[in-house]
């Protein structure tokens, strides 16, 4: 028997099957009151993974409830396949993050690749097309050949699903700790534009519409993969909780998604849903659970790519590339003229009932049948026993000498992975197509794009420092919210809505459920504070390696709009001879820094940004960058000022003179002023005046050359081609022999 | 002047390759199954994944029904220019002399990159650009690196049918002789890696695409 | 030195989208009653110990996850 | 129905960048004595009439310009 399907009738006793099935004896119990029977072994798979963690959110569904998902702009929120936020124009933009941890553990090449295509069907099953991704992955320190393997495949599996489908990779993060070392995060965002008024929801309608399936032949890939595995601890040699690989196939998906777009043009379809994990059962289930209707499926309906499937293998399969819609029968017929035209598969699998119930069908014969409210919502939710750490809990490696010259210190932070310019990897990754990238990953803080259509134009910033999360999970996670709107903020964007990814720990442990308990509240008062609604999001939990949990890493990504995408300035200096300033309430600590990583001392603890003075100079940057007033503006992000300095500088093939005594008038040390690290920072350029009139500390000029920087008695001076080679230090990872 | 398009299941920069058209003249679509290409004055084959550029890039697409009808329109002299996977395309269907393999370092590239037209050869497309001027145009792909036996590469740089190099230093795949882009030997078939279609804004990058349309549109004008 | 080919192919029931692609545009090119394409890579070489070679597809040449691999000898000897 | 199998590899004297990376990957991974690793294609099928696969390898599997292609089949008889 394939050791990944389930156990067939009589191979072992029901009560040990629904326990190999991630369900506990109190899960099943509750299972058999709400059939008032035992579960067959279709039912059984079924309600396996829609209450699993991945699924059902068991564990952090009542934390979600403090996020504030209300706004003007919100045109779809949570409980959507995606967020939407209103751009103005008759149009709505559709965003939404989504984890691939686990898959991409097994396999990372397939395991982004499908991440990716996965993100892109929850967008266009909004009706939205897709134009931007961007990714944010983990991995462990790049002197471990399986973290170098993990990041080569995982870059490369995203290029390959996003370039092949032309959808441009605009933006990302990649960092890279020891704690994500045996359990990499690879989280895949896709950015969609729509009509409003073509916008379609998920809600199944209309008793006796028809059930279609549209897309690939269904597979046994990934079967108890995702949902199953994403909700357990992969341990080593867990062989049997290793799911078949799923292979990604952006052909396929750019068919699908041409074909579902030009159906929803014509009006033909009632609704459309994605099929992602737990394949046609979560599809099927959430469909009819938001329309509060039944579904019946006849499983032999089903396309397979193999001949031999089972009933609970055809629901369970997590094959790629699939939609399911529901339609009116009369338009049955023009759906499948639409899907040969577009060389996809469709097939009328079934039909929308008022039962209330999910029937599985094989050859008309009920195979299963489940009530759909206990399907969705019937999944206990679960409390946390949270337990704050006594200190640190995880481990420290000095790599740095403290008492390194300031200029070799500036060095090794660029040439650190973490700060290191990431271009090795995002060209390997097409941000051009669609004509509407205006700022390049790297030319700005956040990307921009164009969107003519409404006649103005969004930015996009993705961020989430796990290692300042894992020293303050609240603090930490306020900062990463701020930093996206200080992203914004430097382009000129005010936020319109944000989505989150949160990966962490095995919630059931105290430590990992704590930082799970002060992100969320962090995430939720920092989004109250800046007025920005979360529309959406995903958790994967369970990020777990032998030493422990990773760093626990919420993942924010926001989006703004701008009026016209000519406006967004770049982070790099523009001229000789403009005035460089320090705007914002930047109050810059060693503490979880980039720089105290280096040196081996990190600690828990960091100090409470101050949002709401935050908030006020995003404002302040962002009607002055918009007012053309300013020649270029950056975050003062990893690596503390000194790198963000170098930063500018190399960008623009100009040198700079900056001394930072009035930091340290503001009590701080000279390693605090050129490297501390912290939220509410701007490094800008411009005329002096302006500068000061916006209320900038100036600290020096844009020159020539090289880029000399002094606080106190600390004195740095080093050329340009210096710093440009450290920070181009991670060239050698696009090298031929690292691919394959 | 009417621009056509041709899109296959898989291709990527159609859209873009219209709205660079457009900006020279009106454009349209031309679906692979059509067999006749309704008229249009200039065809674009546009950049993208044919068919997922699954066995060879372009191998699948050249079989289509509208590329049959695009050679006709090229045999009769008709202007066609190929982007990219548009040019993997033209050479699979011999209407380019070459072939396009997997780049040097086995990656996917996307970078602004200098042109240098070489355009020894009358073409519509070039009519525009003096020869050794420099262009700042975007490449984007994963098997763009120009390959033909030496004996061919002899021929047709004698013939005056390399278009475009990659400047020196830049070329970013491992083509032979750095050729960036190649013309049959009439000069109204040209194909090149570069994507001039995503240098047609200064928003966007930079605009020095835009000369191989409005040359295109002009010669067609003046005809 | 013995020559030797690697053949290296999609394992069954691991979905091969080349393969598809191919067989699905095969009617249009003229082709009919070609079934089950499967598309894979072949790698030849020289080696001087041939007991080597199980090893480095494991390692390199092949993904055991995803693909299956057959050495064959090129040598009338193996 | 006869099973075939169509073997394509680069021709002699063009660059084959993926057997140089397997080759330069070798002594990292504990290799030695392995040499002239050449990467290729293989296409795998099911054809009605077997007469049709030099047709088939002319026209779509292997392009005569950059590849050489050979047909195996894998059935007893041919
Ligand atoms: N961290 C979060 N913050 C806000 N909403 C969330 C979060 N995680 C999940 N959600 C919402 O819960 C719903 C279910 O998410 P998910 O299971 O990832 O959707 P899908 O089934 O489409 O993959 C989605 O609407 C999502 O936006
Ligand atoms: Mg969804």
């Amino acid at each position: 028997m394939d050791r990944h399907s389930l156990p067939r009738p009589g191979a072992a006793g029901v009560v040990s099957r629904h326990r190999e099935l991630g369900l506990t004896d109190a899960e099943f119990e509750l299972i058999v009151e709400k059939l008032g029977r035992e579960p067959n072994d279709v039912e059984l798979a079924m309600f396996s993974l829609l209450w699993s963690e991945h699924c059902a959110y068991k564990h952090s569904r009542k934390l979600l409830r403090r996020l504030p998902t209300e706004g003007e702009r919100v045109v779809m929120g949570p409980g959507e396949n995606a967020g939407a936020v209103d751009v103005g124009g008759g149009y709505a933009v559709a965003f939404k993050v989504e984890s691939h941890n686990h898959p991409s553990a097994v396999e990372p090449f397939q395991g982004a690749a499908t991440g990716v295509g996965g993100i892109l069907r929850d967008v266009f099953a909004l009706g939205a097309r897709p134009i931007a991704i961007l990714d944010s992955l983990r991995f462990g320190e790049l002197d471990s050949p399986r973290s170098r393997f993990l990041l080569d495949g995982a870059v490369r599996g995203i290029g390959h699903y996003g370039n092949s489908i032309g959808v441009a990779t605009v933006g990302g993060e990649i960092y890279f700790e020891r704690p994500y070392e045996h359990n990499c995060l690879i989280n895949a965002m896709c950015v969609g534009l729509a009509k409003r008024e073509e916008m379609v929801r998920a809600a199944a309608t209309g008793v006796g519409n028809a059930v279609v399936l549209m897309g690939a032949a269904t597979g046994r890939d990934g079967i108890g993969g995702a949902s199953v595995l994403a909700s357990a601890e992969l341990g080593e040699g867990d062989d049997a909780k290793r799911p078949t690989v799923q292979i990604g196939d952006p052909f396929e998906e750019s068919k699908l998604l041409e074909c579902c777009l030009e159906l929803l043009e014509q009006g033909l379809l009632v609704s459309l849903q994605d099929l992602g994990a737990a394949g046609l059962t979560s599809s099927a289930a959430e469909m009819a659970s938001a329309g509060k209707v039944g579904i019946d499926l006849d499983v032999t309906k089903v396309p397979l790519r193999e001949t031999d499937m089972e009933p609970f293998e055809i629901m369970v399969s997590e094959s790629q590339e699939r939609m399911l819609c529901v339609v009116e029968p009369a338009n049955v017929p023009a759906v499948l003229v639409l899907c040969e035209k577009w060389q996809t598969g469709a097939a009328e699998i079934g039909t929308v009932t008022d039962s209330g119930q999910i029937r599985v069908l094989r050859d008309g014969e009920p195979v299963g049948e489940m009530p759909v409210e206990a399907l969705v919502d019937g999944c206990p939710l679960y409390e946390l026993d949270p337990a704050e750490p006594a200190g640190w809990i995880y481990r420290n490696r000095a790599t740095l000498d403290p008492d390194a010259a300031p200029a070799d210190t500036l060095l090794a932070l660029l040439a650190s992975p973490n700060v290191a310019s990431k271009r090795w990897a995002f060209e390997q990754y097409d941000s051009v197509v669609g004509s509407r990238t205006a700022r390049r990953p790297e030319s700005a803080d956040a990307a921009v794009l164009a969107l003519p259509e409404a006649g103005n134009a969004i930015a996009i910033a993705i961020d989430g420092n796990g290692r300042r999360v894992a020293c303050d999970p609240y603090a930490g996670t306020v900062e990463a919210v701020l930093e996206c709107a200080q992203n914004l903020a430097c382009v000129g964007a005010e936020p319109l809505g944000l989505t989150n990814c949160l990966n962490f720990g095995n919630p059931e442990k105290p430590v990992p459920a704590w930082q799970l308990e002060r992100a969320v509240s962090g995430l939720a008062d920092a989004c109250e504070a800046l007025g920005v609604p979360v529309v959406g999001g995903n958790v994967s939990l369970y990020n777990e390696g032998p030493e422990g949990p990773i760093y626990p890493t919420p993942v924010v990504a926001m989006v703004g709009e701008l009026p016209d995408a000519r406006l967004a300035r770049s982070s790099a200096f523009l001229r000789e001879g403009d005035a460089i300033a320090l705007l914002g309430p930047f109050a810059p600590s060693l503490a979880g820094s980039q720089l105290a990583k280096l040196r081996g001392e990190l600690d828990a603890g960091l100090p409470q940004p101050d949002t709401e003075a935050v908030a006020r100079a995003c404002a302040l940057l962002r009607d002055a960058i918009r007012a053309g007033r300013i020649s270029s503006a950056h975050d003062v992000s990893d690596g503390g000022l000194a790198c963000a300095i170098a930063e500018s500088a190399i960008a623009a093939g100009l040198g700079c003179r900056v001394d930072l005594q009035p930091l340290r008038e503001r009590g701080c040390t000279p390693d605090e002023a050129l490297f501390g690290e912290g939220s509410g920072g701007f490094l800008i350029s411009g005329e002096r005046e302006v500068l000061v009139e916006l209320g900038g500390v100036v600290l020096g000029r844009v020159g020539s050359g090289a880029i000399e920087l002094v606080a106190g008695e600390r004195r740095v001076s080093v050329t340009l081609a210096d710093v440009k080679r450290s920070w181009l230090s991670l060239r050698h990872l696009a090298s031929p022999d690292r691919s394959e | 002047m009417v621009w056509g398009v041709v899109q296959f299941p898989g291709s990527c920069d159609e859209r873009d390759a219209v709205h660079a058209c457009g900006l020279a003249g009106e454009a349209r679509l031309i679906w692979h199954e059509e067999r006749a290409l309704g008229g249009v004055d200039a065809v674009v084959i546009p950049g993208g994944f044919s068919y997922g550029d699954y066995l060879r890039a372009g191998a699948i697409a050249r079989f289509s029904r509208a590329m049959e009808a695009v050679a006709e329109f090229a045999a009769g002299g008709g202007p066609v220019l190929g982007i990219c996977n548009g040019f993997q395309v033209l050479c699979e269907a011999g209407l380019l002399p070459g072939a396009l393999l997997r780049n040097e370092n086995l990656r996917f590239v996307c970078r602004q990159v200098d042109l240098i037209a070489d355009g020894a050869r009358q073409s519509p497309f070039l009519r525009e650009i003096e020869p050794g001027e420099r262009l700042s145009i975007p490449v984007k792909h994963g098997e763009g690196r120009y390959y033909a036996p030496e004996e061919m590469l002899d021929e047709i740089e004698a013939n005056g049918q390399v278009a475009f190099r990659y400047a020196p230093g830049q070329n970013p795949n491992g083509s032979l002789r750095d050729v960036a882009g190649v013309l049959n030997e009439g000069g109204n078939v040209l194909g090149l890696m570069p994507h001039p279609e995503h240098a047609v804004d200064p928003l966007t990058g930079s605009v020095d695409g835009l000369k191989l349309f409005s040359a295109a549109s002009s010669a067609l004008a003046n005809a | 030195m013995t020559r030797a080919r690697v053949l290296i192919r999609p394992k069954e029931g691991i979905l091969d989208p080349q393969g598809k692609a191919v067989e699905q545009a095969l009617p249009a090119l003229g082709f009919e009653g070609i079934e089950h394409v499967r598309v894979g890579r072949m790698v030849e070489l020289e080696a001087d110990d041939p007991a080597q070679l199980a090893a480095l597809c494991e390692k390199l040449l092949a993904n055991p996850l995803i693909e299956d691999y057959e050495i064959e000898s090129l040598d009338g000897t193996a």
